[in-house]
């Protein structure tokens, strides 16, 4: 891990301005935000860490733990909400047995709401990573996980 | 200089022309978010592959979003000498099947085609371009949008590009405002400031350092304008950043991109490459001894920062916090204290234009106050989703029925919605009204950025508002305690309202508490915040009371409200219902009608769409005496 | 200076000033939660509105104009106060009884002035957080249900000493005030200096020993060389709290983990309470008589026998200068100069 | 200190800590030095550990310890090289600057550098930095002085204010923060072997005189013995009673084993304290004393300043001041002089003998702290001292150049690691007070032996582990905490706690001229248990 964050954060010059980017490496090679990688930051960059905690849990984009291996995320933009994202939702929740914003157990899946993937017009949508699913109906969550299932 | 641009024009369409062979098929895939989202990139590797096998010799490029979502994915052919067609909902399937028929045959497959763009073409196939979808269109900053590659610079050069920078760069600053405020342009963010007096308060102050940044962090849920225009003409935006950059004394430019658009990030790379290679950009542009220098910084996820304060909280590494008032103008103190022109990507691209055409041309669009034109994610409960251009001053009607080709399944209008999370909703008596800032904001709604959501008798206001306010409760900073703790109230009384709970006095409740939002917020997300609901209110009162007062959701939506039934005279017993219920809920066998045991029943609505249509036998029952009657678990004596 | 009217009030006030400097300047109250004079401007509380010409802003940010009217008291002004207190008591831990800052809570005096009534507050939904409380400091715990994201803490920590351990961590409803990780306290930063305490509006910091001094005497901390000014808080007969004293040069109030809560030696019921005397190996209870005739015989003994170099004495840098004063003329009035202190140490 | 606090921290353009663990030692000071960094203020630190200041440092020096010479002319050698001295300061308030430039000039940076493993741009870096604004404050503790070559190395840091011009100025000077409450008042008031109040030496006819007139006694003109001497005295037979007062030797001096021997061979022994320390074992006769807040009097802080101390409440049982113990004591010793009414008698007395606080009164302490010399009841106090003239004959500042000398004991095969000592912010000295104070003992509650993390991984200790720590001197179990904050070769811990008595291994070789002991460097050895 150590190595994975020194390596993410080797190109970076300790500017201010680069306190996002630099979280966005860290995510982009270690798939979350270690509490370690946040104190690294931090030093080279040279503000308190409770700052930049601050500005990583500011942002939907991050994550402090470790997250499934593939990401589902249902459309809730205001399209797909009039389209009945909701249920397809609730129909994923129900299917995977977690709330919006968990991983599995198996850390097979996370599933997040998001708002607006620009699919309008397939609405309602769901990306399992970059696949997209379209015009879902609830009855197809199942269907959804099993064509997405990492180990298929 | 003008002749360094000449040059620079003259190269470049002298290498398309290399590149470009018009004697064989042009063959266009719509390759934006929304088209690689239905399967472009699947029709384009089927193209190529069956291209080579076959032996036949077309171009084939990926091009931007031209903007009829509804019909992804498109492919464009275009045979020497012959007009443009355009195929819908095309699958690998369906490509070849065109190359088959069309490019290796002459069969234009009138079947699969959605219409052809310009002069003859084919009598069996519509003429798009004065069609419907385009006659009230005017496409003015989606004008390369689906036309152009646009990861190709040279494209965009030979369609006018950089001549604006071009001629920008011989004129004076002040002139360049003075243009800018002649052509009447308004900031295209939603606000509609005029983007003239910006810029000229942005060029006064001295300072060692100025910043131009574009606001791409695009965050309205069901607006994707901005992501269409990075992703089909990003040079328009840059172009457009360059000129701001010269006009205020900037040498430094930042666009800050949503990190969730990788496609448009990745393009507008590539863009700002090739635009270095020509010397349009980064030292000494077109030997001027003019620098300036983009660089992308990816925002991380916060509606906030659309707001110009949080946004330059957010790149200098903190919080997205915006700055309470009162503080100095961005434009005098912006990032790292320095002066720093913020404006949307809509704006930025118009203004080569602008420059190229003129500020009368521009002026000629739209109307007296809005010139121009509007850019619209238009979607919801409409037959053409898309991305519409359409010139200001257009009745809402016209965009509805015609651009939009009505309502879904024919079912009748509600409201519609523009504004996003600090807009409002529209009811039918306003549908003659017109689309530009001010009149919109007049009837309780506004511009916004752009997406406008159509809404039918399916779709429950009160839910619609509750969205939008669970949207901003979720975005909310959580500085100011109006927003912070407002947003949540508001929210926790609509929730109420929606599940059956609602009091006497909640309507009242709610408009003081928008009031009083409006009034204490920092910034302009919670001072608008509230908007959904108060135009809600104002214009559909009515569902507001039979939710609190009967426990009644007219459009059937609110889940607390409704309960299943099945209707045992229409039931044939058929077991559908039975079989897909999640919970095990229906009871019944052959031949017997079924049942809906209402204590199981988490009412998620499958057996309601999987009832056959012609039986409809499953149906949604709201009211203060079904609920009761449920609960009794006696519903069939009501 | 400029010249400012309020409430109808005239006054002369230098350009800088904000409106709620102008306002304490003529006396007129306007309500603050999240305002503190030691601390940088946060304007996040909205409850110090008031009406500058016929705009709402907030006092404590706004600075004066030449001739601006300022009214504290429209309807207007009252109303978006009110909101803002209501707002915030909705998700307050509504519990003051077992508040340790019951009635000496600023938003308790807040929410009377602008006249929190029942009627209004029946029509508020109420959702307090059931964030657990964080117990594990020892001086004090921190009280999310209490908290009401003031920021003062944060802008303590990082403008007065310095430690930043704590900051605003997520977002909107769930913003919290958190260390890295929202991890308890003690597994911060922080060095349990207090000084959040002492000035949190609210019970949301608060002390685990509250106990209220019946009254309050001037000293010096001692602890290091600093010399902190220090108000020693008593109850009885014991030492219950200890205070930064403001009128303190050294400190100016401020004071470390050691000065503020490490008290508890001075009633710890270890102290030595009577002379000791060795006879055999073992200590015994003497007088004072006893204890100090054994001393002076024998010290008379080796000064008589060995002269009176033979005897040392090792003075205290924690004592008095009078005790170190009268320690040095002992030794010197008996004819050594072997005296010293751990100055070395 | 030369300088106050107020004017350090309101007016230093640079921060120069040395050898001060001041956010530990020094909080509330450190809280002042933070908030003037935030507000633009430079920041230079050297210490063997990456002590939590160096996070707010522009500079950080991790020298080896005991090098500090080394460091300083370091800087001293780029200042005159790079012409970075204040050249109106040196012409006008200084003497010997030739001599100083000629030695310093013809030392190699390079070999500074690996004295002590700083490399010379960062040496170079914190010399431009600290010459180049204006003005800049030294701060110091024990870190500096703590070394046989404890003098040298204060010589070296007042070199360099006085070549860059910072002494006698507003937001300069050379500032050492004295440890603990009444450290600089136990001085002032002649609790020293070689001076009576007021640091008039007891070998100066008149102040002898002065002195044994007012005490009606003859008081040698030879300088007594300092404590650090009177343990190995009384091992030789010369000294047979000690009496310890709010003082415990058995865990705060260097080299315990021979402490407790000498304790145990004395004829008496009185300890007077709070609580049954550590030394009482060793006592004779144990005297209950009262705390702080059980008696009226002053104390004076690092920075000069004579403040008020009051009794709050009374002391427990029969427990009396140290005050009161004294005037008994006195009186039975037939001693004359020592039936005083009270503290503000005694302080008049010591006014009257001590010219520098002629002008301190309890009168005028009501209103505040006075900072002496207080010449006179008019006189404001000094807050800084060398405004107008050095006391030195001439009135001029005297440069001194000085060679650097290694530690007394270095690391060899036996012994190869350094072990430093300090302490930490939750307790005080041998925690006989702040043990006994429930919350920091929960936050604080048991020494750890701090290695690097590189010693660590090579002898495969982890965190919590059990190492034996020996020296020349004597052994010590402890757990290991691995830290990055240390260079490898260097343990740390503090001597807060008797069971791991850090002093059973520490050097009591002492510096020549200041008689303290090299408590910052020993040679150890650790193994696991």
């Amino acid at each position: 891990m150590q190595e994975q964050t020194s390596k993410a954060l080797s190109g970076f010059e300790g500017k201010t301005n680069e306190v996002i980017p630099m979280l966005q490496a860290v995510q982009n090679e270690i798939g979350y935000l270690p509490e370690e990688a946040i104190r690294d930051i931090a030093d080279i960059i040279g503000i308190p860490e409770s700052k930049v905690y601050g500005t990583a849990t500011f942002y939907s984009q991050f994550y402090f733990s470790p997250r499934g291996e593939r990401t589902i995320k249902v459309c809730l933009g205001t399209a797909c909400h009039v389209r009945g994202g909701m249920q397809v939702m609730e129909a994923l929740e129900r299917e995977m047995g977690i709330n919006a914003g968990e991983t599995t157990q198996d850390f097979k899946f996370s599933l997040e709401r998001v708002n607006c993937v620009g699919s309008c017009a397939l609405a309602p949508v769901v990306m399992v990573d970059d696949d997209v699913f379209g015009r879902l109906v609830p009855k197809q969550a199942k269907e959804v996980l099993e064509k997405s299932d990492p180990e298929v | 200089m003008i002749q360094k641009f000449d040059a620079v024009e003259k190269e470049a369409l002298e290498s398309l022309e290399k590149e470009q062979n018009n004697d064989i098929p042009q063959i266009y895939v719509g390759c934006a978010t929304c088209g690689n989202a239905t399967g472009a990139q699947s029709v384009v590797q089927t193209i190529k592959n069956k291209l080579e096998r076959e032996g036949v010799k077309a171009e084939i490029k990926e091009v931007g979003c031209i903007g009829m979502c509804f019909a992804e994915v498109l492919v464009d052919v275009i045979k020497p000498g012959r007009p443009r067609i355009s195929y819908q909902d095309v699958t690998a399937e369906k490509a070849e099947e065109i190359i088959d028929s069309y490019i290796i045959n002459d069969d234009h497959r009138p079947d699969l085609a959605l219409g052809f763009f310009g002069e003859g073409g084919p009598e069996d196939v519509e003429r798009i371009d004065t069609g419907d979808v385009f006659k009230n269109q005017q496409r003015v900053i989606l004008k390369n949008c689906g036309v152009i590659d646009p990861e190709n610079i040279n494209e965009y050069i030979a369609r006018g590009g950089y001549r604006g920078l071009a001629e920008a760069l011989e004129m004076k600053q002040e002139g360049i405002i003075g243009v800018l405020k002649d052509s009447g342009l308004r900031g295209r963010g939603g606000a509609g400031f005029p983007a003239g007096r910006k810029w000229e308060s942005c060029l006064k102050p001295q300072a060692d350092q100025k910043y131009v940044i574009c606001n791409a962090d695009e965050g309205d849920p069901g607006a994707f304008m901005d992501r269409s225009v990075l992703e089909g003409d990003p040079h328009s935006v840059i172009e457009g950043m360059i000129i701001a950059g010269y006009t205020i004394g900037s040498s430094k430019g930042y666009f800050y991109v949503r990190a969730e658009y990788p496609l448009a990030i990745k393009r507008l790379r590539k863009a700002i490459a090739q635009a270095k290679e020509k010397n349009l950009l980064g030292e000494n542009i077109l030997g001027t001894g003019f620098d300036f220098d983009l660089e992308i910084f990816q925002g991380a996820g916060a509606f906030v920062c659309g707001e110009s304060t949080a946004l330059v909280m957010s790149i200098e590494g903190n919080r997205g916090w915006p700055k309470p008032l009162p503080r100095p103008r961005t434009t005098e103190e912006g990032l790292w204290g320095k002066p720093t022109l913020l404006n949307n990507v809509k704006t930025f691209s118009v203004v080569p234009q602008i420059l190229s055409k003129g500020a009368n041309w521009f002026r000629s669009i739209g109307t007296e106050g809005s010139p121009g034109t509007a850019v619209f994610a238009l979607t919801g409960k409409i037959n053409r989703s898309g991305l519409i251009e359409v010139p200001m001053g257009i009745e809402l009607k016209k965009i509805i029925y015609e651009v939009g080709g009505g309502i879904l399944d024919d079912r009748k209008f509600k409201a519609v919605q523009t504004g996003g999370p600090s807009g409002g909703c529209l009811p039918d008596d306003k549908l003659h009204l017109s689309v530009d800032f001010d009149t919109l904001v007049e009837a309780g709604s506004m511009m916004g950025s752009g997406g406008m959501v159509v809404i039918d008798e399916t779709t429950c206001m009160v839910d619609v508002a509750r969205y939008f306010l669970d949207f901003t409760f979720e975005e909310s900073c959580g500085q100011c305690v109006p927003c912070r703790q407002g947003t949540q109230q508001m929210l926790e009384v609509l929730n109420d309202i929606c599940e059956g709970r609602g009091r006497e006095g909640d309507i009242e409740h709610l408009i003081e508490l928008g009031e009083s939002i409006i009034k204490g917020s920092i910034c302009g997300l919670g001072q608008t915040a509230p908007n959904p609901v108060l135009s809600t209110i104002q214009y559909f009162q009515d569902e507001y009371e039979a939710h609190i007062k009967d426990h009644s959701c007219p459009a059937l939506v609110c889940k607390n409200l409704i309960v299943y039934h099945i209707d045992e005279e229409k039931c044939t017993a058929c077991g559908r219902c039975r079989k897909a219920c999640p919970v095990e809920a229906i009871s019944g066998e052959k031949k017997v009608p079924h049942k809906i045991d209402q204590e199981l029943c988490t009412k998620c609505g499958i057996c309601f769409q999987e009832c056959p249509e012609r039986f409809s036998a499953v149906e949604r029952l709201t009211g203060k005496e079904n609920l009761a009657a449920a609960a009794r678990g006696r519903l069939t004596d009501v | 200076m400029f010249k400012v009217t309020i409430n109808g009030l005239e006054t002369e006030i230098e350009k800088g000033a904000t409106v709620l400097e102008a306002a304490e300047k003529v006396g007129i109250y306007i309500p603050t939660l999240c305002h503190h004079p030691d601390l940088s401007t946060f304007g996040g509380c909205r409850v110090c509105m008031v009406d500058t010409d016929g705009k709402i802003v907030t006092a404590c940010r706004a600075p004066v104009a030449d001739g601006m009217v300022v009214k504290t008291d429209t309807e207007e002004v009252r109303q978006v106060r009110l909101s803002n207190v209501e707002l915030i008591l909705a998700s307050h831990n509504e519990d003051c009884q077992n508040c340790t800052r019951n009635n000496s809570c600023r938003l308790q005096e807040v929410s009377a002035f602008v006249g929190i009534n029942q009627e209004r507050m029946s029509r508020i939904r109420r959702s307090v957080e059931p964030v657990k409380e964080d117990d594990s400091n020892p001086f004090f715990h921190r009280d999310f249900t209490r908290c009401i994201q003031c920021g003062i803490c944060i802008r303590t920590c990082e403008e007065i000493n310095g430690v930043a351990a704590i900051h605003f961590a997520f977002r909107g409803f769930h913003t919290k005030v958190s260390v890295l990780g929202d991890k308890p306290i003690k597994d911060s930063k922080c060095e349990s200096c207090g000084e959040c305490v002492v000035r949190c509006p609210t019970g949301a910091l608060y002390l685990t020993r509250p106990e209220t001094p019946e009254r309050e005497v001037e000293s010096v901390c001692t602890y290091c060389g600093v010399g902190c000014g220090i108000k020693i808080g008593v109850r009885g007969d014991r030492v219950v709290k200890v205070d930064g004293n403001r009128d303190n040069e050294v400190n100016r109030g401020d004071l470390c983990v050691k000065g503020r809560y490490g008290f508890d030696f001075i009633n710890h019921p270890e102290r030595l309470k009577t002379p000791l005397i060795k006879k055999d190996g073992i200590f015994v209870e003497a007088s004072w008589d006893e204890a100090l005739d054994f001393i002076a015989d024998k010290m008379s003994d080796i000064k008589a026998k060995h002269g009176a170099d033979a005897l040392g004495g090792i003075s205290s840098a924690r004592c008095s200068n009078e005790e170190n004063y009268l320690f040095q003329k002992l030794f010197r009035a008996m004819g050594t100069n072997n005296v010293d202190h751990c100055a070395r140490l | 200190m030369t300088n106050s606090i107020d004017d350090i921290a309101d007016e230093a353009k640079v921060f120069f800590i040395t050898g001060s663990n001041t956010t530990e030692t020094h909080p509330v000071i450190s809280y002042r030095i933070r908030r003037a960094i935030k507000n633009g203020a430079k920041l230079i630190v050297a210490d063997p550990r990456r002590i939590k200041m160096a996070e707010n440092a522009d500079v950080f020096l991790q020298l080896k310890p005991g090098t500090n010479v080394a460091l300083l002319q370091g800087m001293a050698k780029v200042i005159l090289d790079e012409k970075l001295y204040d050249e109106d300061f040196i012409k006008n308030r200084t003497e010997g600057f030739e001599d100083y430039a000629e030695k310093i000039g013809g030392i190699d940076l390079n070999e500074m550098a690996e004295i002590t493993g700083v490399p010379a741009e960062k040496i170079t870096d914190a010399a431009r930095i600290y010459a180049g604004s204006d003005p800049a404050a030294i701060l110091y503790t024990m870190g500096i002085t703590q070394h046989t070559t404890g003098t040298d190395n204060v010589l070296a840091l007042a070199g360099l204010a006085t070549l860059t011009g910072n002494l006698g100025k507003r937001g300069g000077g050379v500032n050492p923060l004295r440890g603990q409450n009444n450290v600089q008042g136990a001085c002032d008031t002649g609790a020293l072997p070689n001076v009576f109040p007021g640091y008039q030496p007891v070998s100066s006819p008149e102040a002898n005189q002065k002195f044994s007139e007012a005490y009606g006694a003859e008081i040698p003109d030879k300088p007594g013995m300092p404590m650090t001497k009177m343990f190995k005295a009384a091992l030789e037979g010369q000294i047979k009673g000690v009496y310890v007062m709010g003082e415990n030797p058995a865990v705060s001096e260097p080299d315990i084993c021979k402490i407790t021997e000498a304790l145990e061979t004395m004829e008496l022994v009185v300890v007077q304290d709070l609580f049954f320390t550590e030394t009482a074992d060793y006592a004779d006769v144990v005297l209950p004393a009262a705390s702080f807040a059980e008696k009226d009097g002053t104390f004076v802080n690092t920075e000069r300043r004579v403040q008020r101390i009051r009794k709050a409440v009374n002391a427990p049982g029969e427990a009396k001041s140290d005050l009161d113990i004294f005037c008994d004591l006195g009186q039975k010793l037939g001693l004359k002089g020592f039936n005083y009414s009270g503290a503000t008698e005694v302080m008049k007395e010591i006014g009257e003998l001590n010219p520098k606080w002629k002008g301190i009164t309890y009168e005028r302490l009501e209103e505040g702290g006075l900072c002496w010399p207080c010449l006179d009841e008019n006189h404001p106090g000094t807050p800084i001292l060398y405004g107008e003239k050095f006391l030195t004959g001439s009135g001029k500042a005297q440069f001194k150049p000085v060679d650097y000398k290694p530690s007394a004991e270095a690391p060899d095969d036996e012994y190869p690691f350094i072990l430093t000592t300090g302490r930490s912010l939750y307790h005080y000295h041998t925690g006989t007070m702040t043990r006994r104070s429930a919350g920091l003992s929960d936050l604080y509650d048991m020494e750890k032996a701090l290695i690097s993390k590189e010693d660590a991984e090579r002898l495969g200790l982890n965190e919590n582990d059990r190492v034996r720590l020996t020296s020349r001197r004597g052994e010590v179990e402890a757990e290991v905490k691995p830290v990055s904050e240390l260079k490898e070769g260097t343990v740390f811990m503090t001597f807060h706690f008797a069971e791991t008595c850090a002093n059973q291994l520490t050097n009591s070789e002492l510096d020549p001229v200041a008689n303290i002991p090299e408590l910052k460097v020993c040679a150890v050895n650790l193994e696991k248990v």
